[in-house]
């Protein structure tokens, strides 16, 4: 039930063997800072794949391929591009029922104790967002929105 | 009391020497505490401050020892409780230079005092094709209050304007007064640029249309205290949290001709002379405007922070605040990369920031694991974000617990952010 | 939970037995004072009661090591403040038995909740020719937010009435009840008679005329707790300083669909979604109603109140506080002149008295200088004074901390009064 | 200055003589209770001479002969009655001018300590009421309510 893919595991174990909270505070950032612009083109940063309620703006797309949902995401501040990226890369090429198996403690065991309970809020919210994209079977930020009117 | 004491930028700082900085910081017993293993540097007072040893006691002692309701009690612990509770009135009416206790009301905060002249004498004396004015400066509670009541009665705001820097245009508010121009509703110190604005011409201003002025006091009081009988407003408005009192506890100070003039705001007890079902008459100011339990834990915890400020004096901690905020002015106006938003000649210790090529809530989030607090956002003031083009600061502001340490530390976490972030 | 369990007048009580009252008042530091030199007997806890040191001592905490203004901030002390004040919320709903702690919205004290209340619901959705319904035994706090809204929108107001007793007389209220009724805002203990109103049946009859209902719960929490599912009200309020916690926080509960209706009550920082001069948009509720920086160490002296009370039980306070009403009652119906007011089958532990050829001021005077702390007046109940023909009563009102031989002391010290005084 | 009538110095030694508050306060409720219903007639008990914001009711009046003042008093509680006799008796038989001498000072050294601050204050209430009457060379306490608007 821990292993979801590869990439999830690739983070969950740099996380587990860094042991200085700082230091996890700084992967993230670096995780961020590899996230070129052109991975998520200025064309998708646009209000219907945007994020409501957080301090920086998070972009979020999801693409559905052979049933499966691969999420990317963005956002104007390093720390949360960080995150998305993290979050966005862990849970991709999940089907619809393997997303809805995920819980909080998938999040948790990333390790993100260096992270403001706000932050580690907002990535729980960001979990929520991927398994209505999978109910929804894809779409918008904005579709979900006013699917849960 | 407004008189700053001037400082000698070159050397560090005068005051600094004379205003004992580290016997100040043993008050504070929270500045002892370690964030992420780092010793504490608080530079976030600008939202709330934090609290001397002496009002913590002050509260506690309350509770401990004679704490009871007040008013009509006709019990012991009831009439000392009562004692304690409207002896701070009088003491926060020296402390502003009221006319007397009883232009002193206790409301729960800022907030709750500019709503409830919104609500009193904003809804009976504005009407339909009035106007009043605000500036871009303000914080959301002198705005949100105004729009509530102009969408119940309909009249105009107009907003009075800043230049680049963060200076008031005085100019450009004389060109928005007219016999229309009902209030100027402006704060006397921007909680984020730091900017000062000349509240006293202002008043003198309005008052020469015939508009009343209300003052949010928030941020000014606390850097420099105030004189409302030489300011001549006709409301002035403080939160206690900010001024080293206790939460749930904030000022509305009124001209007593105006207090009268006004209906009350919050019905229920005390705040009545007689209540029947066929009529009720009530009291006058300033008890017609507290209904209910007051916050009485929080009155006398806001004498002891007030006491302890006058002790301190108002003028050495402007003085020694200024002292800071020329030193961190001067170094982080050396740091590569920082662009310091609001640079008014006359600044209170606040001195709000970016970091080009950085986003503000990434910078606050290391200045924080370095063990600095600061803020980052719009600080409730959004229009001002919109007016300056910007999504928001970070701002460090200052108390008259901050050392020169404090800002070095600062300085240094500045580097940090800029090492991981760019 | 609103279930008392019986208890054997004969013998006392049983219950008081397994409720250890000595220990429990080992946790209320007042209760050591002494008074005239005389240990203090606290007979006042219906206007404020006293404070369990874990109440003083999570205020204290807070001030020294984890203060800082909540939400929205960046640092470690702002993150920590927060959760700590926001985890109150949802105890406070589990308390209450809310939907969720997004039912349960922080005020300054149930008077403003109650002035919330008219203020918003109220000024939207109440015209002219509608009735509301409150009752006989209101506090002011009940009474005047909704005589001051009618001077602002021309409804009336119906009046539910009591018998000599002070039992609610349900028969009179259904027939004021109407297609006309828009609210039924009535209290489910009287502070002053002690009387425990049906509000359940109130509720469920005023819903069937499409009424919603207001239940100030200020007195009756603090003696059986809610369960404001239950109960179905649309709104409820109570207030901290009475139920054990720290002045200066209030409680409103309200139906997420009825809150979701209303229209944000005071302006400023916090309750906004985005602010501009051209419009600004606001929060969900709780958020909406919250304006500006809340009573953040009171909400967190309150959750240790509420955590207090129930570690004890409410049911075991309940039981506790009836026995001692029970033994008071017995005692005091027994001296001769004694006369008492208020005579419900159902009461809380309240007993307001007269004694014959007395003025109540001079019986409450010379009771206090037994150490004996009663309240005396109209206890902010001036139309129940007039419905009962009295010009006030010396109230006894008992708290969780009040113990047998508190009764023995207040019938001595009555005792003391006839001598002196008749 | 701190002999003021005879009766002044009466009420002033008594207290002084017991020493302890109790006793002092009941001591109070005696002179309250020596006060009788004819001393103060029903037909004076009337709204033109009520005093404003008491706890209990208070009636005073003032009666001036040869240029002095005569104040009488009642309320409807005993301890009220008896502090309204002192305060009458005390200073009743002084001049307009010699009214304007008193200060609290001189209530204070009645030892009234027994009593509760509010109490206190409404004694310095009723001082101030004296001193008004003397200014107003009579009258009831309605008009000088209406004078001071
Ligand atoms: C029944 C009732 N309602 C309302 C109130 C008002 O409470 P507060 O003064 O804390 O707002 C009280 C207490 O005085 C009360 O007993
Ligand atoms: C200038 C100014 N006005 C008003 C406020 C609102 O204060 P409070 O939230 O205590 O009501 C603040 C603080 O946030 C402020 O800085």
């Amino acid at each position: 039930m821990n292993s979801i893919t590869p990439q999830y595991e690739d983070y969950a174990d740099a996380l587990e063997m860094i042991d200085d909270e700082d230091m996890r505070f700084e992967y993230i950032i670096d995780v961020g800072k590899k996230v070129k612009d052109e991975d998520f083109p200025e064309a998708l940063r646009i209000d219907p794949n945007l994020m409501h309620g957080c301090m920086s703006r998070v972009w979020l797309c999801d693409e559905v391929r052979d049933g499966k949902h691969y999420f990317s995401g963005f956002s104007d501040a390093i720390i949360v591009k960080g995150l998305v990226a993290m979050m966005a890369g862990s849970f991709s090429g999940l089907t619809t029922d393997q997303l809805q198996e995920l819980t909080t403690g998938h999040v948790r065991r990333l390790n993100l104790g260096a992270l403001t309970t706000q932050r580690q809020v907002g990535m729980m919210a960001m979990l929520e967002t991927f398994k209505k994209f999978g109910l929804a079977g894809g779409g918008t930020i904005a579709q979900l929105r006013s699917d849960s009117v | 009391m407004n008189k700053i004491v001037p400082i000698d930028i070159q050397s560090g700082s005068n005051s600094m020497d004379a205003y004992d900085i580290e016997r100040v910081r043993e008050d504070f017993p929270i500045l002892k505490q370690q964030i992420y293993g780092k010793s504490l540097v608080f530079l976030d007072s600008g939202a709330s401050a934090q609290k001397p040893q002496v009002v913590i006691d002050a509260v506690h002692e309350c509770y401990e020892t004679y704490y009871s309701n007040v008013h009509r009690g006709a019990h012991f612990l009831s009439q000392k409780c009562t004692d304690v509770y409207e002896q701070v009135r009088g003491q926060i009416a020296t402390f502003m230079n009221a006319q007397s206790e009883n232009n002193v009301i206790f409301t729960s905060s800022v907030t709750e005092s500019i709503n409830l002249v919104a609500q009193t004498w904003g809804r009976k004396f504005l009407k339909k094709g009035d106007q009043i004015i605000v500036s871009e400066v303000e914080h959301h509670a002198n705005i949100v209050p105004w729009q509530l009541l102009q969408d119940q009665i309909g009249f105009d705001i107009k907003v009075a304007k800043i230049d680049d820097q963060g200076e008031f245009l005085l100019d450009t508010f004389k060109a928005l007064l007219s016999p229309k121009t009902k209030l100027v509703a402006i704060t006397d110190c921007s909680n984020v640029l730091g900017t000062m604005l000349p509240v006293k011409e202002i008043t003198r201003l309005a008052h020469e249309v015939g508009a009343k002025v209300l003052v949010d006091g928030t941020q000014g009081i606390v850097h420099n205290g105030v004189d409302v009988q030489d300011l001549d407003c006709d409301f002035y408005g403080f939160t206690g949290h900010k001024i080293y009192g206790p939460t749930g506890i904030g000022i509305l100070y009124g001209k007593m001709d105006v207090l009268k003039s006004m209906p009350p705001y919050q019905g229920g007890g005390d705040m009545i002379d007689k209540v029947s079902f066929s009529g009720t008459t009530f009291q006058e100011p300033p008890y017609r405007f507290e209904a209910g339990t007051p916050p009485i834990a929080q009155v006398i915890g806001l004498g002891a922070a007030i006491k302890y400020v006058s002790d301190l004096g108002m003028e050495n901690i402007s003085a020694h605040e200024q002292g800071l905020l020329a030193y961190a002015n001067e170094l982080l106006s050396a740091i590569e990369g920082v662009q310091i938003i609001g640079q008014a000649k006359d600044k209170a210790a606040i001195i709000s920031f970016l970091i080009e090529g950085t986003h503000p809530f990434d910078v606050a989030a290391v200045l924080d694991r370095q063990g600095v607090a600061t803020r980052v956002g719009h600080h409730c003031a959004e229009p001002l974000m919109d007016r300056l083009g910007i999504v928001g600061t970070v701002r460090a502001s200052f108390g008259l617990y901050n050392n020169k340490d404090d800002v070095d530390r600062l300085v240094a976490a500045i580097g940090r952010a800029k090492e991981l972030l760019i």
